[in-house]
């Protein structure tokens, strides 16, 4: 089965709690297992942080897909017209990206004045039951 | 619902004990930066932060504790960490942070160590 | 402040209980008591129930807008292009429809051989702080 | 996490005791019924449904219930709840149906009564 969900969220410091939940609910229902959940709450937060970073508004859309046993996560933010509320490419912390890096199987992103995206992907361990 | 965050305060032997519960993201930690700040203002030497409540916490938090850590650390004291819960361990094992913070696993051995 | 989350999620009744979870995160986050959360959660999942009665496939699309003390949520069904997936105008449970309407302050619908939209609202009892 | 859903059951004095724990919606409403379809296949007159354990429940829930219940009355039985939550209570009241089911504050009570 391939599902895909989507979330916007205005850029609201107290939403951002609505992505882990949507990315732990869908990798619950993937079957992945309690540590891989956590992971994927820590690693779409910190994806989150860094494609919102230092964005006073505008909306964060959210693509989640769960396809056999991967769980693939998009992150983009739309800067609602107001150009300078993107102010230049994002520059996500150093922490950001270690723990992104040590949690997912594979990330990327790209970024241009306007725009800015990033993605990951998680494989879950456990074989189908 | 696990959304709640909470901050409770003590001193212990003079030493402030800050006990935090629930999730610290971009919407909590500046509630734990200003209670951090208040102790480096009052001058203390030693503060120690108690996350056994903790079930959540990214990079937001670990850029509050660090700053605190360091201003700390400047004047001549230090930043002490109560961790148990080996989720919480490994997002400052990942960062290797584990190497800066002085982690204990009690508060008692946090007051003492 | 006025807050809008959109959801969308295929019909698929493992993925409902994300509708439940975003009206209850931004319930909370606008100071909702736990009763009048309670119902959101049970509103929201009745209202979706009803929209979505009978479809086999297609989009639910969710929105939660939060303004002051009220928050409206409305619930649509895309039926994919395939039109006989919406096997004609929803026929909402009596046990659902007395729950919304003991549940909310207002709530509608409105729905055509090709579509299918409710919506409801609900105002917080507790006062600005 | 909130999501679980679990059936135990057990059998007390020849009674079926079905407790259910978690949320009863669309997605695990029919694996309750499958379990009560076992009891209705199997002759029980009476079945205990213990909803103790139920953080959630909706009107796909209720219709179960309700159509389990009916198919044991017709053979002479019945389908005893058991629920303490006012929380859950409320979903009975607003729908009426305090009024069909016999409703218990234990699984005791409703096994006595
Ligand atoms: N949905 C989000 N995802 C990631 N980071 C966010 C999100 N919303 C806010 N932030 C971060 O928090 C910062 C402050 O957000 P802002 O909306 O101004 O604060 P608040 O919502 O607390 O008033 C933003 O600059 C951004 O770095
Ligand atoms: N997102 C949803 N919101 C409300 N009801 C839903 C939703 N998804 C499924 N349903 C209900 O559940 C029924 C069965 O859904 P279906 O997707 O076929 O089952 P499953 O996902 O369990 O395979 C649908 O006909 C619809 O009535």
């Amino acid at each position: 089965m391939s599902d895909t969900v989507t979330l916007s969220l205005p850029v609201r410091s107290e939403l951002l709690v609505l992505a882990r939940i949507t990315a732990a609910t869908m990798a619950s229902r993937a079957d992945f297992d309690i540590e891989e959940i956590e992971d994927l709450r820590l690693a779409v937060d910190e994806l989150c942080l860094s494609v919102v970073w230092g964005a006073k508004s505008g909306t964060v859309r959210l693509e989640f897909s769960v396809d056999e046993a991967t769980i693939a996560i998009t992150c983009e933010l739309d800067g609602s017209g107001e150009p300078d509320d993107v102010v230049g490419p994002g520059e996500p912390d150093d922490l950001s990206m270690r723990l992104i890096e040590a949690l997912v199987d594979e990330h990327g992103r790209e970024s241009s004045d306007s725009r800015r995206r990033a993605w990951l992907s998680k494989r879950r361990s456990r074989v189908e039951h | 619902m696990e959304l709640t965050f909470e901050i409770n305060e003590r001193v212990i032997g003079g030493v402030p004990v800050v006990a935090v519960a629930g999730e610290i993201d971009v919407a909590t930690a500046p509630t734990l930066a200003e209670h951090l700040g208040v102790h480096e203002a009052g001058g203390a030497n030693v503060v120690v932060v108690d996350l056994l409540g903790v079930s959540f916490l990214d990079s937001t938090a670990l850029g509050v504790l660090v700053g605190s850590f360091k201003r700390l650390r400047d004047s001549g004291g230090t930043l002490k960490l109560v961790i148990a819960e080996p989720r919480i361990l490994k997002v400052f094992e990942i960062t290797d942070l584990v190497r800066v913070f002085p982690i204990f696993a009690t508060v008692d051995e946090a007051l003492a160590g």
